[in-house]
Protein backbone atom coordinates (compact mmCIF):
# COMPACT_ATOMS: atom_id res chain seq x y z
CA UNK A 1 0.00 0.00 0.00
CA UNK A 2 1.71 3.41 -1.23
CA UNK A 3 1.27 5.79 1.14
CA UNK A 4 1.69 9.75 0.04
CA UNK A 5 1.66 12.78 2.80
CA UNK A 6 1.28 16.24 1.51
CA UNK A 7 1.97 19.84 3.37
CA UNK A 8 1.42 20.39 7.16
CA UNK A 9 0.97 16.22 7.32
CA UNK A 10 4.20 15.64 5.47
CA UNK A 11 5.74 17.59 7.78
CA UNK A 12 4.30 15.95 10.98
CA UNK A 13 5.27 13.01 9.59
CA UNK A 14 8.49 13.59 8.25
CA UNK A 15 8.28 11.93 4.92
CA UNK A 16 6.30 12.72 2.08
CA UNK A 17 5.75 8.94 0.89
CA UNK A 18 5.91 5.18 2.10
CA UNK A 19 5.23 1.96 1.41
CA UNK A 20 3.19 -0.08 3.96
CA UNK A 21 1.98 -3.73 4.73
CA UNK A 22 -0.85 -3.33 7.24
CA UNK A 23 -3.09 -6.32 8.59
CA UNK A 24 -5.54 -7.80 6.50
CA UNK A 25 -8.28 -6.34 9.09
CA UNK A 26 -7.09 -2.74 7.85
CA UNK A 27 -9.54 -2.24 5.00
CA UNK A 28 -10.60 1.32 5.47
CA UNK A 29 -9.20 4.43 5.81
CA UNK A 30 -10.30 5.01 8.94
CA UNK A 31 -8.45 1.60 10.08
CA UNK A 32 -5.35 2.72 8.28
CA UNK A 33 -5.39 6.13 10.08
CA UNK A 34 -5.84 3.85 13.35
CA UNK A 35 -3.07 1.80 12.40
CA UNK A 36 -0.75 4.75 11.17
CA UNK A 37 -1.46 6.50 14.88
CA UNK A 38 0.32 4.14 16.38
CA UNK A 39 3.43 3.90 14.66
CA UNK A 40 4.78 7.17 16.50
CA UNK A 41 4.20 10.71 18.29
CA UNK A 42 4.52 12.14 14.09
CA UNK A 43 1.55 10.52 13.27
CA UNK A 44 -0.04 10.84 16.23
CA UNK A 45 0.15 14.52 15.51
CA UNK A 46 -0.46 14.38 11.79
CA UNK A 47 -3.75 12.72 12.46
CA UNK A 48 -5.17 13.91 15.94
CA UNK A 49 -8.19 15.69 14.15
CA UNK A 50 -9.00 14.10 11.09
CA UNK A 51 -11.76 16.64 10.17
CA UNK A 52 -8.67 18.87 9.31
CA UNK A 53 -7.80 16.39 6.74
CA UNK A 54 -8.66 14.94 3.14
CA UNK A 55 -7.98 11.95 1.44
CA UNK A 56 -7.74 10.39 -1.89
CA UNK A 57 -7.58 7.25 -2.67
CA UNK A 58 -5.80 6.41 -6.12
CA UNK A 59 -6.14 9.97 -7.09
CA UNK A 60 -9.44 10.40 -6.04
CA UNK A 61 -10.98 12.39 -3.18
CA UNK A 62 -11.95 9.70 -0.81
CA UNK A 63 -14.45 9.44 2.26
CA UNK A 64 -12.45 8.15 5.78
CA UNK A 65 -14.79 4.94 5.39
CA UNK A 66 -13.89 4.23 1.62
CA UNK A 67 -12.54 0.89 1.23
CA UNK A 68 -8.90 -0.18 0.69
CA UNK A 69 -6.54 -3.18 -0.66
CA UNK A 70 -3.01 -3.43 -0.70
CA UNK A 71 -2.62 -2.08 -4.23
CA UNK A 72 -3.73 1.17 -3.52
CA UNK A 73 -2.11 4.31 -3.26
CA UNK A 74 -3.68 6.57 -0.08
CA UNK A 75 -3.19 10.31 0.05
CA UNK A 76 -3.60 12.56 3.19
CA UNK A 77 -3.32 15.96 3.02
CA UNK A 78 -5.41 18.99 4.27
CA UNK A 79 -8.07 20.93 2.46
CA UNK A 80 -6.38 22.46 -0.59
CA UNK A 81 -5.80 26.07 -1.23
CA UNK A 82 -5.19 26.70 -4.38
CA UNK A 83 -2.34 27.82 -6.20
CA UNK B 1 -5.05 21.77 -28.27
CA UNK B 2 -4.41 22.18 -24.77
CA UNK B 3 -1.35 21.62 -22.76
CA UNK B 4 -1.48 21.74 -18.60
CA UNK B 5 1.93 21.60 -17.28
CA UNK B 6 3.27 21.54 -13.58
CA UNK B 7 6.71 23.14 -13.06
CA UNK B 8 9.03 24.54 -11.06
CA UNK B 9 10.59 26.49 -13.43
CA UNK B 10 9.69 29.99 -14.88
CA UNK B 11 7.36 30.51 -18.13
CA UNK B 12 7.01 33.00 -20.98
CA UNK B 13 3.89 34.43 -21.05
CA UNK B 14 4.66 35.67 -24.69
CA UNK B 15 5.38 32.50 -25.46
CA UNK B 16 2.33 30.72 -24.21
CA UNK B 17 0.32 33.52 -26.26
CA UNK B 18 1.96 32.77 -29.18
CA UNK B 19 1.47 29.30 -29.39
CA UNK B 20 -2.33 29.72 -29.21
CA UNK B 21 -2.28 32.08 -31.93
CA UNK B 22 -3.68 30.38 -34.63
CA UNK B 23 -3.37 31.78 -37.72
CA UNK B 24 -5.69 30.14 -39.64
CA UNK B 25 -8.33 33.24 -39.25
CA UNK B 26 -10.83 30.84 -37.24
CA UNK B 27 -10.16 32.24 -33.66
CA UNK B 28 -11.03 36.27 -32.93
CA UNK B 29 -9.61 36.10 -29.14
CA UNK B 30 -7.19 35.00 -26.96
CA UNK B 31 -7.64 35.65 -23.33
CA UNK B 32 -4.87 35.13 -20.62
CA UNK B 33 -4.37 35.53 -16.84
CA UNK B 34 -0.94 35.74 -15.14
CA UNK B 35 -0.68 35.14 -11.62
CA UNK B 36 2.18 36.71 -9.69
CA UNK B 37 3.22 36.39 -5.99
CA UNK B 38 2.32 39.07 -4.03
CA UNK B 39 4.37 40.73 -1.08
CA UNK B 40 1.22 41.71 1.14
CA UNK B 41 2.33 41.87 4.77
CA UNK B 42 5.62 41.14 4.97
CA UNK B 43 5.63 37.87 2.75
CA UNK B 44 9.47 36.61 1.91
CA UNK B 45 8.42 33.89 -0.20
CA UNK B 46 5.51 31.07 -0.07
CA UNK B 47 5.91 27.94 -1.50
CA UNK B 48 3.39 25.34 -3.38
CA UNK B 49 2.83 22.09 -3.00
CA UNK B 50 1.44 19.71 -5.31
CA UNK B 51 -0.17 16.02 -5.63
CA UNK B 52 1.61 15.25 -8.46
CA UNK B 53 -0.45 13.18 -11.19
CA UNK B 54 -3.48 13.83 -9.20
CA UNK B 55 -2.99 18.05 -10.10
CA UNK B 56 -2.51 17.30 -13.52
CA UNK B 57 -6.17 14.80 -13.67
CA UNK B 58 -8.04 17.63 -11.35
CA UNK B 59 -6.80 20.23 -13.73
CA UNK B 60 -7.82 18.59 -16.74
CA UNK B 61 -10.88 17.80 -15.80
CA UNK B 62 -11.93 21.38 -14.89
CA UNK B 63 -10.12 21.81 -18.60
CA UNK B 64 -12.78 19.03 -20.10
CA UNK B 65 -16.03 21.17 -18.03
CA UNK B 66 -14.65 24.69 -19.53
CA UNK B 67 -14.76 23.23 -22.94
CA UNK B 68 -18.23 21.52 -22.39
CA UNK B 69 -18.95 25.17 -21.32
CA UNK B 70 -17.56 27.36 -23.97
CA UNK B 71 -16.11 26.88 -27.66
CA UNK B 72 -12.07 26.85 -26.96
CA UNK B 73 -9.96 26.68 -29.65
CA UNK B 74 -6.97 26.20 -27.27
CA UNK B 75 -6.04 26.07 -23.73
CA UNK B 76 -2.53 26.56 -22.10
CA UNK B 77 -2.27 26.10 -18.53
CA UNK B 78 1.09 26.95 -16.74
CA UNK B 79 1.22 26.52 -12.77
CA UNK B 80 4.23 26.44 -10.79
CA UNK B 81 5.09 25.01 -7.70
CA UNK B 82 8.22 25.01 -4.89
CA UNK B 83 8.79 28.95 -3.28
CA UNK B 84 8.48 31.21 -4.84
CA UNK B 85 9.64 35.07 -4.00
CA UNK B 86 6.77 38.24 -4.07
CA UNK B 87 6.69 39.63 -7.99
CA UNK B 88 7.55 35.93 -9.45
CA UNK B 89 4.95 34.49 -11.92
CA UNK B 90 2.65 31.62 -10.41
CA UNK B 91 0.41 30.64 -12.61
CA UNK B 92 -0.15 31.33 -16.55
CA UNK B 93 -3.97 30.60 -17.93
CA UNK B 94 -4.46 31.13 -21.62
CA UNK B 95 -7.92 30.50 -23.88
CA UNK B 96 -8.11 31.05 -27.34
CA UNK B 97 -11.49 30.83 -29.06
CA UNK B 98 -14.06 31.97 -32.02
CA UNK B 99 -15.05 34.71 -29.44
CA UNK B 100 -14.46 37.30 -26.83
CA UNK B 101 -16.66 36.46 -23.74
CA UNK B 102 -16.00 32.56 -24.30
CA UNK B 103 -12.28 33.36 -23.99
CA UNK B 104 -12.81 35.31 -20.97
CA UNK B 105 -15.02 33.39 -19.43
CA UNK B 106 -13.45 30.55 -19.68
CA UNK B 107 -10.06 31.67 -18.43
CA UNK B 108 -11.81 33.38 -15.72
CA UNK B 109 -13.55 30.01 -14.47
CA UNK B 110 -10.10 27.91 -14.73
CA UNK B 111 -8.57 30.53 -12.39
CA UNK B 112 -11.07 30.38 -9.88
CA UNK B 113 -10.74 27.00 -9.84
CA UNK B 114 -6.87 27.06 -9.70
CA UNK B 115 -6.60 29.31 -6.66
CA UNK B 116 -9.23 28.17 -4.67
CA UNK B 117 -10.03 23.97 -5.38
CA UNK B 118 -6.72 22.65 -7.49
CA UNK B 119 -4.66 20.51 -5.25
CA UNK B 120 -2.37 23.02 -3.82
CA UNK B 121 -0.92 23.82 -1.03
CA UNK B 122 0.48 27.02 -0.20
CA UNK B 123 3.08 27.74 3.05
CA UNK B 124 3.82 31.24 3.93
CA UNK B 125 7.47 32.46 5.10
CA UNK B 126 7.81 35.58 6.74
CA UNK B 127 9.68 37.35 9.81
CA UNK B 128 7.38 36.06 12.30
CA UNK B 129 7.92 32.39 10.93
CA UNK B 130 6.03 29.84 8.55
CA UNK B 131 2.59 29.16 8.63
CA UNK B 132 0.72 26.94 6.06
CA UNK B 133 -2.49 28.79 4.44
CA UNK B 134 -5.96 27.38 5.01
CA UNK B 135 -8.66 27.68 2.83
CA UNK B 136 -10.05 31.46 2.02
CA UNK B 137 -13.98 31.89 1.99
CA UNK B 138 -14.11 34.94 -0.28
CA UNK B 139 -12.35 32.65 -2.85
CA UNK B 140 -14.95 29.64 -2.48
CA UNK B 141 -17.26 32.29 -2.97
CA UNK B 142 -15.83 32.77 -6.70
CA UNK B 143 -15.96 29.74 -6.85
CA UNK B 144 -19.62 29.21 -6.57
CA UNK B 145 -20.72 31.59 -9.10
CA UNK B 146 -19.81 29.19 -11.94
CA UNK B 147 -22.48 26.70 -10.25
CA UNK C 1 0.69 53.82 -15.65
CA UNK C 2 -1.51 53.81 -18.53
CA UNK C 3 -0.77 53.49 -21.80
CA UNK C 4 -3.09 53.98 -25.32
CA UNK C 5 -1.95 53.77 -28.10
CA UNK C 6 -3.49 53.53 -31.90
CA UNK C 7 -0.87 52.32 -34.78
CA UNK C 8 -1.36 50.21 -37.95
CA UNK C 9 1.97 48.31 -36.79
CA UNK C 10 1.34 45.12 -35.06
CA UNK C 11 2.22 44.48 -31.20
CA UNK C 12 3.89 41.66 -29.57
CA UNK C 13 1.59 40.75 -26.89
CA UNK C 14 4.86 39.84 -24.55
CA UNK C 15 6.38 42.57 -24.69
CA UNK C 16 2.88 44.71 -23.80
CA UNK C 17 2.71 41.73 -20.29
CA UNK C 18 6.07 42.36 -19.38
CA UNK C 19 5.56 46.33 -19.65
CA UNK C 20 3.00 45.38 -16.92
CA UNK C 21 4.55 43.38 -14.62
CA UNK C 22 5.47 45.00 -11.94
CA UNK C 23 8.43 43.28 -10.07
CA UNK C 24 7.47 44.98 -7.01
CA UNK C 25 5.32 42.19 -5.45
CA UNK C 26 2.19 44.46 -5.49
CA UNK C 27 0.06 43.16 -7.90
CA UNK C 28 -1.21 39.64 -7.86
CA UNK C 29 -2.79 39.85 -11.44
CA UNK C 30 -2.32 40.48 -15.28
CA UNK C 31 -5.69 40.09 -18.02
CA UNK C 32 -4.59 40.35 -21.10
CA UNK C 33 -7.19 40.24 -24.26
CA UNK C 34 -5.55 40.12 -27.60
CA UNK C 35 -7.94 40.44 -30.66
CA UNK C 36 -7.62 38.60 -34.12
CA UNK C 37 -9.72 39.32 -36.98
CA UNK C 38 -11.32 35.86 -37.75
CA UNK C 39 -11.73 35.47 -41.45
CA UNK C 40 -15.72 34.34 -41.17
CA UNK C 41 -18.05 34.55 -44.78
CA UNK C 42 -15.03 34.70 -47.07
CA UNK C 43 -13.91 37.50 -45.56
CA UNK C 44 -10.79 38.66 -47.43
CA UNK C 45 -9.53 41.60 -45.41
CA UNK C 46 -11.09 44.12 -42.96
CA UNK C 47 -9.65 48.01 -43.07
CA UNK C 48 -10.34 49.67 -39.88
CA UNK C 49 -10.97 53.89 -39.79
CA UNK C 50 -11.10 55.97 -37.14
CA UNK C 51 -10.75 59.65 -36.34
CA UNK C 52 -7.03 60.45 -34.53
CA UNK C 53 -7.18 62.55 -31.78
CA UNK C 54 -11.11 61.71 -30.66
CA UNK C 55 -10.30 58.19 -30.67
CA UNK C 56 -7.72 58.61 -27.73
CA UNK C 57 -9.65 60.92 -25.63
CA UNK C 58 -12.70 58.71 -26.05
CA UNK C 59 -10.90 55.48 -25.25
CA UNK C 60 -8.79 57.52 -22.29
CA UNK C 61 -12.29 58.50 -20.95
CA UNK C 62 -12.85 54.42 -20.77
CA UNK C 63 -9.86 53.72 -19.17
CA UNK C 64 -10.74 56.32 -16.57
CA UNK C 65 -13.92 55.08 -16.03
CA UNK C 66 -12.49 51.35 -15.41
CA UNK C 67 -9.75 52.88 -13.02
CA UNK C 68 -12.48 54.45 -11.20
CA UNK C 69 -14.66 50.98 -10.68
CA UNK C 70 -11.62 48.43 -9.91
CA UNK C 71 -8.60 48.88 -8.75
CA UNK C 72 -5.75 49.05 -11.43
CA UNK C 73 -2.22 49.22 -11.11
CA UNK C 74 -1.45 49.18 -14.52
CA UNK C 75 -3.04 49.11 -18.23
CA UNK C 76 -2.25 48.99 -21.63
CA UNK C 77 -4.41 49.31 -24.92
CA UNK C 78 -2.87 49.34 -28.35
CA UNK C 79 -5.22 49.19 -30.85
CA UNK C 80 -4.01 48.90 -35.30
CA UNK C 81 -5.99 50.64 -37.94
CA UNK C 82 -5.57 50.24 -41.83
CA UNK C 83 -6.10 47.11 -43.40
CA UNK C 84 -5.86 43.81 -41.74
CA UNK C 85 -6.33 40.12 -42.75
CA UNK C 86 -7.47 36.65 -41.14
CA UNK C 87 -5.30 35.97 -37.80
CA UNK C 88 -3.50 38.96 -37.97
CA UNK C 89 -4.07 40.71 -34.59
CA UNK C 90 -6.04 44.03 -33.88
CA UNK C 91 -6.11 44.65 -30.87
CA UNK C 92 -4.26 44.55 -27.04
CA UNK C 93 -5.84 45.01 -23.48
CA UNK C 94 -3.94 44.34 -20.74
CA UNK C 95 -4.87 44.83 -16.89
CA UNK C 96 -2.36 44.51 -14.02
CA UNK C 97 -4.09 44.81 -10.78
CA UNK C 98 -3.68 43.64 -7.29
CA UNK C 99 -6.56 41.42 -7.68
CA UNK C 100 -7.55 39.00 -10.19
CA UNK C 101 -11.07 39.53 -10.48
CA UNK C 102 -10.50 43.20 -11.16
CA UNK C 103 -8.12 42.21 -13.74
CA UNK C 104 -9.99 40.38 -15.41
CA UNK C 105 -13.32 42.87 -15.20
CA UNK C 106 -11.51 45.68 -16.27
CA UNK C 107 -10.12 44.25 -19.15
CA UNK C 108 -13.39 42.89 -20.30
CA UNK C 109 -15.26 46.09 -19.77
CA UNK C 110 -12.43 47.86 -21.71
CA UNK C 111 -13.06 44.96 -24.11
CA UNK C 112 -16.20 45.33 -24.54
CA UNK C 113 -16.48 49.11 -24.91
CA UNK C 114 -13.77 48.96 -27.80
CA UNK C 115 -15.99 46.18 -29.63
CA UNK C 116 -18.87 47.97 -29.73
CA UNK C 117 -18.37 51.90 -29.01
CA UNK C 118 -15.15 53.32 -29.98
CA UNK C 119 -14.80 55.32 -32.40
CA UNK C 120 -13.34 52.86 -35.41
CA UNK C 121 -15.49 51.94 -38.47
CA UNK C 122 -14.68 49.19 -40.45
CA UNK C 123 -14.52 48.28 -43.91
CA UNK C 124 -15.13 44.39 -45.09
CA UNK C 125 -13.39 42.66 -48.34
CA UNK C 126 -15.61 39.79 -49.54
CA UNK C 127 -14.70 38.59 -53.40
CA UNK C 128 -18.76 40.01 -53.23
CA UNK C 129 -17.12 43.47 -53.11
CA UNK C 130 -16.77 45.56 -50.25
CA UNK C 131 -18.67 47.04 -47.44
CA UNK C 132 -19.22 48.93 -44.52
CA UNK C 133 -20.13 47.26 -41.17
CA UNK C 134 -22.96 48.37 -39.14
CA UNK C 135 -23.53 48.71 -35.83
CA UNK C 136 -24.43 45.27 -33.96
CA UNK C 137 -26.93 44.74 -31.66
CA UNK C 138 -25.20 42.02 -29.94
CA UNK C 139 -22.49 43.50 -29.37
CA UNK C 140 -24.48 46.63 -28.22
CA UNK C 141 -25.93 44.16 -25.61
CA UNK C 142 -22.50 43.33 -23.76
CA UNK C 143 -21.89 47.22 -23.28
CA UNK C 144 -25.13 47.46 -21.64
CA UNK C 145 -24.29 44.67 -19.29
CA UNK C 146 -21.40 47.18 -17.04
CA UNK C 147 -24.30 50.05 -17.07
CA UNK D 1 -13.99 75.87 -40.20
CA UNK D 2 -12.16 72.64 -40.28
CA UNK D 3 -14.57 69.62 -41.74
CA UNK D 4 -13.33 65.82 -41.69
CA UNK D 5 -15.23 62.91 -43.06
CA UNK D 6 -15.07 59.35 -42.01
CA UNK D 7 -15.67 55.98 -43.18
CA UNK D 8 -18.25 56.23 -45.94
CA UNK D 9 -18.66 59.66 -45.76
CA UNK D 10 -15.62 60.45 -46.53
CA UNK D 11 -15.94 57.45 -49.49
CA UNK D 12 -19.14 59.68 -51.15
CA UNK D 13 -17.68 62.77 -50.61
CA UNK D 14 -14.04 61.94 -51.85
CA UNK D 15 -11.78 64.34 -48.84
CA UNK D 16 -11.06 62.86 -45.88
CA UNK D 17 -10.61 66.94 -44.55
CA UNK D 18 -11.45 70.45 -46.03
CA UNK D 19 -11.29 73.86 -44.37
CA UNK D 20 -14.65 76.00 -44.91
CA UNK D 21 -15.68 78.92 -44.90
CA UNK D 22 -19.89 78.96 -44.99
CA UNK D 23 -21.38 82.63 -44.76
CA UNK D 24 -22.24 83.29 -40.90
CA UNK D 25 -26.04 82.16 -41.02
CA UNK D 26 -24.81 78.70 -41.00
CA UNK D 27 -24.76 78.69 -36.98
CA UNK D 28 -25.79 75.30 -36.44
CA UNK D 29 -24.46 72.11 -38.00
CA UNK D 30 -27.78 71.47 -39.39
CA UNK D 31 -27.23 74.74 -41.78
CA UNK D 32 -23.74 72.96 -41.98
CA UNK D 33 -25.11 70.30 -43.86
CA UNK D 34 -27.92 72.20 -46.00
CA UNK D 35 -24.98 74.60 -47.01
CA UNK D 36 -22.67 71.20 -47.25
CA UNK D 37 -25.42 69.50 -49.81
CA UNK D 38 -25.33 72.36 -52.25
CA UNK D 39 -21.56 71.76 -52.98
CA UNK D 40 -21.95 68.52 -55.27
CA UNK D 41 -23.23 64.96 -55.95
CA UNK D 42 -20.88 63.45 -53.59
CA UNK D 43 -21.97 65.84 -50.59
CA UNK D 44 -25.89 65.10 -51.21
CA UNK D 45 -25.58 61.55 -51.30
CA UNK D 46 -23.76 61.81 -48.06
CA UNK D 47 -25.87 63.97 -45.91
CA UNK D 48 -29.15 62.06 -48.13
CA UNK D 49 -30.40 60.38 -44.41
CA UNK D 50 -29.03 62.38 -41.95
CA UNK D 51 -30.43 59.78 -39.52
CA UNK D 52 -27.55 57.65 -40.32
CA UNK D 53 -25.21 60.02 -39.82
CA UNK D 54 -23.26 61.08 -36.66
CA UNK D 55 -21.65 64.48 -35.90
CA UNK D 56 -18.64 65.68 -33.78
CA UNK D 57 -17.89 69.24 -32.70
CA UNK D 58 -14.46 69.73 -31.77
CA UNK D 59 -13.95 66.10 -30.95
CA UNK D 60 -17.34 65.70 -28.76
CA UNK D 61 -20.30 64.02 -30.17
CA UNK D 62 -22.88 66.61 -30.43
CA UNK D 63 -26.54 67.06 -31.91
CA UNK D 64 -27.77 68.38 -35.34
CA UNK D 65 -28.48 71.52 -33.06
CA UNK D 66 -25.36 72.32 -32.24
CA UNK D 67 -23.85 75.45 -32.57
CA UNK D 68 -21.04 75.84 -34.75
CA UNK D 69 -18.43 78.63 -34.98
CA UNK D 70 -15.60 79.54 -37.38
CA UNK D 71 -12.98 77.87 -35.34
CA UNK D 72 -14.70 74.76 -34.70
CA UNK D 73 -13.89 71.42 -35.87
CA UNK D 74 -16.87 69.34 -36.99
CA UNK D 75 -16.90 65.91 -38.20
CA UNK D 76 -19.35 63.58 -39.75
CA UNK D 77 -19.68 59.75 -40.13
CA UNK D 78 -21.52 56.87 -39.68
CA UNK D 79 -22.10 55.73 -36.07
CA UNK D 80 -19.21 53.95 -34.62
CA UNK D 81 -18.87 49.96 -35.41
CA UNK D 82 -16.04 49.30 -32.75
CA UNK D 83 -12.50 47.56 -33.20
Amino acid sequence: MKLLYFAWVRQKIGVSEEDVSPPDSVTSVSKLIDFLKARGVGYEAAFRDVKALRVAVNQQHSAFDAAIGPNDEIAFFPPVTGG
Amino acid sequence: MSEIRIQTSDFDPGAEIAALNDLSGSIGAIASFVGLVRGDGGLIAMTLDHYPGMCEREIAAHVAEAKSRWPIAGLRIVHRVGRLTPGERIVFVGVASAHRQAAFHAAEFLMDYLKTSAPFWKREERESGETWVETRAQDDESVKRWR
